[in-house]
């Protein structure tokens, strides 16, 4: 069984949301912080078990569920998973103080609170899953939780376009990711994360291994918001604040990266590895600081950045080096803290003033000091300004990409002006600088909308002032877990004059001046957008809407013939198929023909001659009813073979059904109107040549079946059996009711449907008429 | 149709063929019949009183709602599964209780025969549902 | 002599059944053609029961070859009057060369009452 | 022999009676032909029991002698209802 205080952690998340709404009813106000008790809890598990990780212990838990097909509910945590798990809980229970303040009076908080527990346990489902199969189901929980929440403000129809778009684009990104991670699971043999980074050498040998790699890598960069799938992350910024600072920066998005981190030590290392996943990052890196640049919306501009940082992040996974994966769990931590407070500082700033347009913001820091002071620790991280952990990350990534060489090192400086850039338009536009009329008289924020960024910004200090706090119980284990084996972690402020040291300075001073000239570089910049992606997203779903329309116009136009026709040619066109590259002939040659010319009666042939021209007749006819007149006959003669062949049960049915049918022909032509217009006679040729087609390949069939020989015949059994187990001489009835009961108990309850919709139809034809 | 003809005509068919009806299905077990053949030629024999006279007069002399016929007789056909159940043997397996009747002599009842009547019945009902269903106007 | 009974009833009933088939096809009218269909052919399958049941000489099965006789002779009647009587209302024209329409005139659809004499 | 001899007259007759479905200038000439063809059928079945001596099949025989009436009444009622008035076809 192992910890199930695990499974308890991860499941808490389900059982409170249920409980969310009602305690949001009786508590409004409270309800923020009452709810981040559990996030808050969830937290400080973790931090405990951070000693035990640190020794190299690893927490697991597995309930076995089918054992055949290797499901298992089974939870395994180690270095990364904690870390992870550690971003979640923590940096959830800020979120949730935070959401109470900021959605305050909103009549739908409640619910709000439920899908966001609701996210936080599928979220830590993904990052301490073990069992593929699990990892997926969380993954796709995520997504669905993630398209609820984009689209709270239900009202507002861009915000249900930017969910279903966020949706369509992670769930395709899952769907392909499953495929990729069951035939991992079948190339290693066995669906646990475990045993699967074991075999890394077999997977990557394997020839499956290209195919495998990039539909994980699909439902990776679909969810990780990399280049081309990127357009959907900013359009998700129509979330309320909290979300967009909890799922669309911290956690969600970095749910791809973190897969690639998980399964680094078993496809890593590879030259389609390196340049699939570092390539896209670095190009997604370069893309989201670019796109940055043109966008006044604040929190368009940080989702951008957090794209741009997502880019990064998989580049270094897919550079695999030990330091860029030292680099690259250093900048996750850091990214999460100062996002995440950029983020909900945003969202004061837009709860604060009522507008989020960065060129109508400024000097804000006299009205909302404490705010303020978070966003500019936050932006100083983001730029990589020491004594912040925002720096330690940076310089390492420039020892990085300087160690790799120039191509590399550019892409990363050019990125990092970017950022600077950013940094410097939310910490110095927004809070300095004269201050403008704004829709709403700007004020502090209320202690629940500035506690999270304070929190986030002093952890960035903290940490950066003191990174041995965290080098060894969290950055260490993890970096273990990506590349597989103990790697030593010592992160340190100074390293002295280094020339990443000047880079990031220069990089700074660069990052200043581009945003004193933020205006210029706005116009300039401005018609070089670039969207082919999200048109791309948009012409795939016009053509899906099109096809789809298309088709039921074909498929479902109203006419019964239309309906028929289809039926009858699918079948034919498809089991004509398969028979034609079977051996038919010379199966059909060796039945034995003379014995059949031999034993049949010279009325038998007339009764088969009889069926020939009653069917021509049954078609010729003008009259319907003189068609169903010769299709009587067809019946009959039919009747009166089946008897030739000693069947009486049949022939009984038969010759009852043939007149009931004629009775039910009779009535409802009765009630059909007159068909003015018979069919033209093209129309009757292809009906002919249908006709003609299924009627071959059912004569066909009986041929064939005709030759297979049962080797142990079934009838023996159910002759020798019919008297002594089932009491009774007429073997025919004894099969339909006794040994094969359960079919004919099946075909009674269709009969008894059929009926019951034929008789619904007729009563709503009748109601019609009335 | 008002034709007085067919009505005594069928006035007397009726008995006969319900009776033939049942009589066929009774003896299925052994000789050529069966619920289904049975079921049929009531549903026939129905079919003509329907015609002869109108399907109002149709339904006084039919027991109960064809619908409710389809019902029972899936009801039937499932418990006389579940008797198998009743001994702990797996569903639908025949069970047979042999008693002697006074002046019959020996005659074996058994769960098939439930079943078959099942069967019996929702041919009854479906084919009836139909052919009241059509000729209502 | 059973066997030689039998299989003569059987081919007298053999022979009626064909003049049925032929007079069916043969008669110009639709009137004509129910006699032949209904009497011939009950006629025929009547002898080849009869010649049936000699054969078997069964009593189970003598009842059940007369069973079946009665019952042709029960439903054949009821069914040619049907049919006859719609398609005389529904305006099947009788043969060109008939003598005598007792019918015409006396029959009043709507009442469905039949006068003795003509009402026309 | 005797049973050929029977066997293709009746086969003859069926014939004939199909001719008259196929050429019955009204609706009420097939349905007399199909009425034929039942009664024949029922010829062919007792023909049958006596060929193969399986008296069995007398019962097929009885079952189609009643159903059939339901086929031809079933007619009648649909041209007595004026449905289909008299059509030269």
């Amino acid at each position: 069984m192992g910890d199930l205080a695990l499974a308890v952690v991860v499941l808490s998340g389900f059982v409170v949301a249920l409980v969310a709404p009602t305690v949001t009813r009786h508590r409004h106000n409270a309800a923020g912080w009452l709810i981040a008790l559990l996030p808050l809890a969830l937290t400080l598990y973790f931090v405990a078990q951070l000693p035990r990780l640190a020794r190299g212990e690893v927490l697991t838990f597995a309930a076995p569920w089918v054992a055949e097909l290797g499901l298992a509910f089974s939870l395994r945590a180690d270095g990364l998973g904690v870390l992870f798990a550690l971003l979640i809980s923590g940096i959830g229970t800020l979120i949730v103080i935070y959401a109470g303040g900021y959605l305050h009076g909103n009549p739908f908080l409640g619910r709000f609170y439920a899908w966001l527990l609701v996210f936080m346990a599928s979220m830590l489902g993904v990052a301490l899953a073990d069992n593929l199969i699990v990892l997926f189901v969380f993954w796709e929980l995520t997504s669905l939780s993630s398209y609820i929440l984009i689209g709270f403000e239900h009202e507002s129809a861009s915000a249900r376009a930017a969910a279903l778009q966020a949706m369509l684009v992670t769930g395709a990104g899952g769907l392909a990711m499953l495929a990729g991670l069951l035939l991992l699971g079948q190339v290693s043999g066995s669906l646990e994360l475990s045993a699967l980074l074991t075999q890394g050498d077999a997977l990557r040998a394997s020839p499956l291994y290209p195919a495998a790699l990039l539909l994980v890598l699909l439902g990776a960069f679909s969810k990780s918001a990399q280049f081309p799938f990127h357009f959907w992350l900013p359009n998700a910024m129509q979330a309320p604040t909290p979300v967009s600072a909890y799922l669309h920066s911290a956690t969600m998005v970095k749910a791809g990266v973190y897969l690639l981190a998980r399964l680094n030590p078993a496809l890593g290392g590879t030259d389609l590895w390196l340049y699939a996943v570092g390539g896209i990052g670095a190009a997604t890196m370069l893309l989201g600081g670019y796109l940055a640049l043109t966008q006044t919306d604040l929190k368009r501009l940080l989702a951008y950045s957090t794209v741009s940082a997502l880019g990064t992040l998989t580049m270094l996974i897919g550079l695999g080096t030990s330091l860029a994966l030292k680099a690259m769990v250093v900048f996750v931590l850091a990214h999460a803290l100062y996002k995440g407070a950029l983020f909900l500082i945003a969202g004061a700033v837009d709860h604060a003033t009522g507008t989020r347009d960065v060129t109508q913001l400024g000097g804000l820091a006299r009205a909302m000091p404490i705010t303020a002071s978070a966003a500019v620790l936050a932006a100083l991280a983001m730029a990589g300004v020491p004594p912040l952990f925002g720096f330690i990350a940076k310089e390492l990534i420039y020892e990085v990409g300087l160690e790799l060489g120039v191509w590399w090192i550019s892409a990363i400086v050019a990125s990092a002006l970017f950022t600077v850039f950013i940094a410097s338009t939310i910490a110095l536009g927004v809070f300095f600088g004269q201050t403008r009329h704004t829709p709403k008289h700007a004020h502090e924020a209320p202690s629940s909308l500035w506690l999270g960024p304070v929190v986030l910004a002093g952890l960035s200090l903290l940490i950066g002032s003191a990174p041995e706090l965290v080098s060894a119980i969290l950055i260490a284990p993890t970096v273990a877990a990506i590349s597989g084996k103990p790697v030593a972690v010592k992160l340190a402020l100074w390293h002295g004059v280094t020339p990443a040291l000047l880079l990031s300075l220069a990089t700074v001073l660069v990052g200043i001046g581009l945003f004193f000239a933020r205006d210029a570089l706005r116009r300039l910049l401005a018609p070089l957008r670039w969207s082919g992606a999200e048109q791309t997203y948009a012409l795939a779903l016009d053509g899906l809407n099109a096809l789809a329309r298309g088709q039921t116009r074909v498929l479902q136009n109203g006419y019964l013939r239309r309906y028929l026709m289809t039926i009858v040619l699918a079948t034919v066109g498809l089991t004509g198929a398969v028979l034609l590259n079977q051996p038919i002939w010379n199966q059909l040659s060796n039945l034995p023909w003379e014995t059949i010319w031999q034993d049949a009666r010279f009325y038998e042939l007339g009764l088969a001659v009889l069926i020939v021209l009653a069917t021509i007749a049954a078609v010729v006819s003008p009259s319907r009813l003189g068609a169903v007149a010769a299709l009587g006959v067809v019946g009959y003669s039919i009747s009166l073979i089946f008897l030739a062949f000693g069947a009486p049960d049949l022939a009984m049915t038969q010759f009852t059904i043939e007149s009931l049918s004629v009775l039910l022909f009779v009535l409802v032509f009765y009630h059909l109107p007159r068909f003015t217009r018979l069919s033209t006679s093209r129309a009757r040729v292809r009906d002919a040549v249908i006709a003609a087609l299924a009627g071959g390949l059912m004569t066909l069939f009986v041929l064939l079946a005709v030759g297979v020989q049962f080797q142990p015949s079934i009838s023996d059994y159910f002759l020798e059996n019919a008297l002594p187990l089932a009491h009774g001489r007429n073997v025919v009835n004894v099969i339909l009711v006794d040994f094969r009961g359960l079919d004919t108990l099946g075909e009674i309850t269709v009969l008894g449907i059929a009926a019951l919709g034929a008789y619904a139809l007729l009563k709503l034809r009748r109601e019609k008429i009335e | 149709m008002n034709s007085l003809i067919l009505q005594t005509a069928v006035r007397y068919l009726l008995p006969l063929l319900l009776l033939f009806s049942v009589f066929v299905f009774g003896r299925g077990h052994n000789e050529p019949g069966g619920g289904f053949v049975g079921g049929l030629i009531a549903a026939a024999a129905y079919a003509l009183y329907a015609i002869a006279y109108d399907t109002r007069a149709a339904r006084q002399i039919l027991p109960i709602e064809p619908r409710l016929l389809i019902g029972f007789g899936l009801l039937l056909a499932l418990c006389s599964g579940m008797l198998g159940v009743a001994n702990d043997r797996p569903f639908m397996t025949g069970q047979w209780y042999a008693f002697a009747l006074p002046g019959w002599g020996k005659i074996e009842l058994g769960a098939p025969l439930f079943f078959d009547a099942g069967v019996y019945l929702v041919v009854l009902g479906v084919s009836l549902t139909i052919i009241f269903a059509l000729a209502e106007e | 002599m059973a066997a030689i009974l039998s299989a003569l009833l059987i081919l007298v009933g053999t022979f009626f059944m064909l003049v049925a088939a032929l007079g069916v096809v043969r008669f110009p009218d639709l009137y004509m053609r129910l006699h032949s269909s209904t009497k011939s052919a009950t006629l025929g399958v009547g002898c080849v029961m009869l010649g049936a049941a000699i054969h078997f000489n069964d009593v189970g099965f003598a009842t059940q070859a007369l069973a079946i006789t009665l019952f042709l002779l029960v439903t054949a009647p009821v069914a040619a009057h049907l049919l006859g009587r719609a398609a005389y209302l529904s305006g099947v024209p009788l043969w060109e060369h008939t003598l005598s329409d007792e019918l015409r005139g006396r029959y009043d659809q709507v009442t469905h009452d039949l006068a003795s004499t003509d009402t026309k | 022999m005797i049973i050929t001899i029977a066997f293709g007259l009746l086969s003859a007759a069926l014939f004939l009676a199909f001719i008259r479905l196929a050429r019955g200038p009204s609706l009420p000439d097939r349905v007399v032909a199909l009425d034929l063809l039942a009664s024949l059928s029922v010829g062919w079945i007792a023909l049958y029991a006596v060929a193969t001596n399986q008296p069995i099949f007398l019962d097929v025989a009885i079952v189609l002698a009643l159903i059939s009436f339901l086929g031809t009444v079933g007619f009648a009622y649909f041209i007595a209802k004026g449905a289909v008035p008299w059509q030269q076809s």
